[in-house]
């Protein structure tokens, strides 16, 4: 017997239980907030100094990544700015073993894991499509085509718990995201399933040029977990202590077997979509303008340097090290990356098949003959 | 062309072309309606659907949610209520989740019917390299199309053709799959919106004596350079500009290969189970006796769209059509 | 602003406010029941005889359909047996413009809002995929991919909506077809777009042999609606009072501009998948036998003669006009189709390309060089 | 086939060689797990999965909820963690869902992560027609995989390489599409499970000398049958079973066609951009002046694939085989 039970031999129809209550899985109305309450409820002072670190750190390779654009260092660049308190706290909440799947939006989740900036961004530069290895940092590869992410996070996190390893999958998409019917089989199957896999949505206000209201009629983007059967959460997604606290909760249930959470952080994407989009042709400055006041960095720094967590000092070695890590970058992208044209044969099977080596070795031939020109 | 739209050609891009094309039918047709990911407000990544929404409203040019297979899949429901739905796919790679829809509903209702549900819905699909995107920006997806029966298929070389061509497609009772050359998307020409010949016709480009390339979308430039180049080692080049895929055009193609005797196919999709085969094998079944040397092909190679510091060297270029040339078996 | 509100001039963080309240559109945790209860609350004699003449003729619809594949008569056929509730409810509550997009098992829901049985059948006897015209009776194609029905008959109402007609389309699918992709964009555009369409997923308590537990780990499939901000409805699915109460409800608030609803009636398919299934490998007598008690045939003749809205005299007038509607099914479906085999190449393209008037003429020959023979 | 093999064979259908393919990889090998709709309590609506999740759990052999982009989607991620993912799609039409997953990520992840991260992926479809399937169920997709760089697409077309083809694909390292003929499913031969060529090698069915038919699949039996009827018209005819279409074997095909001289390619699948246009284009580039006649196709008709009763009419049989090999010029 599934849904529906059988019949009790009194009554005239059968019994009708919902396999789950619906009642906790409800987000709350209010996205979940901590920073700038005027509360003083504790924060545990070194995780706050690691999330602060990371959001300057987070904002200067931001504006980094998009000055490199501009000296046609990158192919494009989608930035994240004004997002990073939910880049930064996806990445700190993850334990060594744990994957990230990030979207194309989320080189910064995938550097302040640990990754070399340089590989972070070799897609966008165009030297290669993924310029790292996804096994060696736990972070599958930046993906561009929509929600298709969230289907492998469910898979990777259930092939470790049928391993009986103590893995779980963090899985980021943008509210355009959720639209796409992978999002839905995505979350449907880690529900049956009861994979330890967390879904955030970064609702940032639009995909594209399009804004939620066209997206979704739904109550909050969180609201979609009931039809699955997973907790939703709201949280505000400039709040970098709220986004942790959400997400770090959500972590915990799947690692202790409790299955899937969908986490809506609510945030804004202050520039463009990317640095070859122009964002006048869709929204006001007074919308972005308004954002402003709510910046994430601004705000941990405020609430930090309020209750005597951050000094002068401390700031500004980290901003310090903000610059010397963008330097480093701006140096490091400056150097052309050596390129071998042979290599668009070498990864395609695990063996070159003859067409293959047919076809290399005309390529060959062709440079050959122009270098020899 | 009549001499009132050659008096009044103007310089346009590609993208304007077909701008105006579905101008001109939202115009003409209330039936006529656009829909895709950033297609109002925005006036689509290309600015291709620049200003409808303001002209036409939001309910004829409307910014959907973002999920093709929806897109698509309303696009049937629209069509079946007697609507002529416009559909932007924003890049190739980003039409696939619609495959089932164009596969298994759009390809086939009308002979699912009997002929009593026509879909007349065109899919824009921005497509091929050459614009240093990243990947699944620059897929070349015509084989996919081609092999299903149902679809018409369409890629537009010029200007003139992006506009004509995308008025036929609005007017075709037939789903047609409209494949734009990302690249030639800033081209640019004299232009004043004029019909074109229809989709099914191919156009000879330029006439030759030695050789047929025959060719479409994004590698008809392509061609036409090469065979400018061919005239320094006094190869005398025909190019054909197939325009449709779907349906295709024996007849014109044959008659090239008939008259030249030799023939290469280019395109930028991959070669293997790319258009090519289909192509040089239809040539030949019905040109055998009139061929010096079997019909060579010059494609993308049979790879993944490399990233965009590498796409160059895949992309079939003039040296490679040459290339082929030559092999034509000349000392024959 | 869309569900991010503008920040206050004096709030810290921008207020946000759900898109649409949750509660109402919330399932209830009983599915909704008419028959059964031993209440009297007033049921429409009219309707009630109707209903009851479609579920009596509909049973034996299913009946002579399945007896049609042991002769041979239908390629396949599957059974809505123990449905019919759902499928005479869902023809009923249509008024004559409206539109029903019908799954594959839903033949019997197009026979009853007035479709030729034996036209409704030409899909699985095999002559032709579809055997009527689909805008003449406002019946869609049976759709055998599934939920991509779903999509259409948004798209649909959506244009009908916008021609400003009084149209609203019905669009059936079963507890498996949920989790499709395209469920999820259809549902999802709907509610954008508040196109009045009506979606009716019969949760038969399996997909071939899959049962819902391992579909789904919603409380119930209705509290999917949630996510998409439409009303969410449970229903018996075996009480036909009840079907067609709750459809007509959703019908009416799509009529009156109020947007789509999702209906989740809860139903069991007593018969096998298709005649080609094995049902006993995935599940046991006891579970349909339980089932047979709450038969909705069984149900809703008790109910009315209970009543005294259905007389012996009229049980067997029905029972009889069944048994001549089955007779004359058979004699019909026994006659061999007249076919054409040039069809196969009428009606791919609006006109004949060259390649298939060759290819036809090739079969032509063919059929006239056997014919010599 | 060793000796041992030989001496015990019994009959057993292509299907049961199939699950036998799988249930010795998932006892060799823990990796190796098979999910899709109604695989496991079931065995699948063909019953190839029949008893695998009785012998290795439902953790091993698992019915997926219903959504083939879902199926597709987490074998990719269970692939991402080690595992060797054998996924089934329900029926061809089936698969188009998982088309996306399939182009942009199955297909490419090796090539996109420069060879760190393969994904040793079987996806199993049964395919074709001729089982008097409603629509959806009977299509030939193999034109879509054979155009898609990165995937293998592999076909059996007898008991033995149904068992050892399955096999190699679920031991290769590259995803694999593989193509399950369903009008074979319950044909017969005395067999044991033993190895045999490996994916990417064609073999010699049947040796003649006068023409090659190329063929694979379910279109193997009726080009051996053709073969036999042709003797009464003189013809010896080689029949050559690709049981790859992707790697193609050029050498055992061209080394056949330069044998004869002339060819028919012969597969089910719609003739215009089906399979058989790349292969008659290969094999007329690697062989033109060893060709009598024009390589020549048999293939379905440019439909969609027709209902039941219909069905006959597009297959190719043993008479259009004929009537091909008729048109091989041979008065010439
Ligand atoms: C399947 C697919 N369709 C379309 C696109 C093109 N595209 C790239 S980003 C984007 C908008 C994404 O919006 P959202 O999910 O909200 O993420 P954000 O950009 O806001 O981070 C679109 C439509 C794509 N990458 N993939
Ligand atoms: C896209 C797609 N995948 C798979 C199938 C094969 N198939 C046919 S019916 C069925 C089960 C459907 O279950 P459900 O949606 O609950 O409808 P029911 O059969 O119970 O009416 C499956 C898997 C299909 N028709 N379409
Ligand atoms: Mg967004
Ligand atoms: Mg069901």
């Amino acid at each position: 017997m599934t849904v529906q039970e059988l019949p009790g031999a009194a009554a005239a129809y059968p019994a009708f239980t919902l396999r789950t209550d619906p009642a906790p899985l409800l987000p709350d109305t209010e996205p979940y907030r901590v920073l700038g309450l005027g509360t003083d409820s504790p924060l545990d002072p070194a995780l706050m100094r690691r999330l602060y670190e990371g959001l300057v750190r987070g904002r200067r390779y931001n504006a980094q990544a998009t000055a490199l654009t501009k000296q046609g260092r990158l192919a494009v660049y989608p930035s994240s700015t004004g997002q990073e308190a939910c880049e930064i706290a996806a990445a700190l909440v993850l334990q060594e073993q744990d994957w990230l799947f990030p979207s194309y939006r989320d080189t910064l989740a995938a550097v302040a894991r640990g990754l070399d900036p340089v590989e972070a961004l070799t897609l966008l530069r165009g030297d290669w499509h993924t310029g790292y290895d996804p096994r060696e940092h736990r972070i599958a590869p930046l993906c561009t085509p929509l929600a298709t992410q969230l289907p492998h996070a469910v898979g990777l996190a259930h092939a470790a718990r049928l391993a009986g390893d103590d893995v779980v999958a963090l899985a980021m998409v943008g509210d355009g995201g959720t639209s796409e019917g992978d999002f839905h089989e995505a979350l449907n199957f880690a529900a049956v399933w009861q994979a330890p896999v967390v879904f955030l949505v970064q609702n940032n206000g639009f995909a594209i040029s399009v804004p939620l209201a066209k997206q979704t009629a739904a109550p909050s983007l969180a609201h979609k977990a009931v039809g699955y059967g997973m907790p939703g959460r709201l949280v505000d997604g400039n709040d970098a202590a709220a986004v942790h606290e959400v997400l770090g909760e959500a972590m915990r249930l799947a690692r202790s077997g409790g299955g899937p959470t969908l986490v809506e952080a609510v945030t804004y994407r202050m520039e463009a979509h990317t640095n070859a989009d122009d964002a006048t042709r869709y929204r006001g400055d007074a919308e972005v303008e308004a954002w402003r006041a709510h910046d994430p960095v601004d705000l941990l720094e405020r609430e930090l340097t309020g209750r005597g967590l951050l000094d002068e000092e401390t700031i500004r070695t980290v901003r310090e090290g903000a610059e010397t890590m963008a330097a480093d970058l701006r140096a490091r992208m400056n150097a052309d990356p050596v390129l071998d044209p042979m290599e668009l044969f070498a990864h395609v099977y695990a063996e070159q098949t003859s067409q293959l080596r047919e076809q290399a070795a005309m390529l060959r031939d062709e440079l050959e003959a122009g270098a020899g020109r | 062309m009549t001499a009132a739209a050659t008096l009044a050609a103007k310089p346009a891009t590609m993208a304007q072309a077909l701008q105006r094309a579905m101008r001109d039918a939202m115009a003409e047709d209330a039936r006529v309606h656009v829909l895709g990911e950033d297609v109002g407000t925005l006036g689509g990544v290309f600015r291709v659907t620049d200003g409808l929404a303001k002209e036409f409203g939001e309910d004829r040019c409307t910014d959907t949610p973002l999920a093709e297979a929806g897109i698509l899949g309303t696009a049937v429901g629209m069509a079946m209520y007697g609507l002529r739905p416009v559909v932007e796919m924003q890049f190739d790679a980003f039409a696939y989740p619609a495959f089932e829809q164009l596969i298994s509903h759009v390809a086939k209702m009308r002979n699912r019917t009997r002929g009593a549900m026509p879909l007349p819905i065109v899919v824009r699909v921005p497509y091929g390299g050459g614009i240093g995107g990243v990947e699944h920006h620059s897929d070349s997806s015509e084989a996919y199309y081609m092999a299903t029966p149902g679809l018409k298929v369409v890629a537009p070389a010029t200007v003139a053709d992006a506009y004509g061509l995308l008025r036929e497609a609005i007017d075709c009772d037939d789903p047609v799959v409209f494949l734009e050359p990302k690249r030639l998307y800033w081209s640019k020409a004299d232009w004043s919106p004029h019909p074109v010949e229809p989709i099914g016709r191919a156009v000879v480009r330029r006439t030759g004596r030695s050789a047929t390339l025959i060719t479409y979308g994004p590698s008809v430039p392509v061609c036409l350079e090469a065979a400018e180049a061919a005239k320094e080692e006094g190869w005398d080049l025909e190019v054909v500009d197939l325009r449709s895929l779907v349906p295709f055009d024996d007849e014109t193609v044959c008659a090239s290969v008939r008259r030249t005797g030799r023939a290469v196919v280019v395109h930028e999709s991959t070669g293997f189970g790319g258009p090519g085969g289909e192509i040089a094998a239809r040539v030949t079944e019905r040109c055998f006796h009139h061929l010096e040397a079997p019909v060579l092909r010059v494609a993308g190679f049979d790879i993944p769209y490399p990233p965009p510091m590498l796409e160059r060297h895949h992309l079939p270029g003039v040296d490679r059509v040459l290339d082929a040339v030559a092999r034509l078996q000349w000392e024959a």
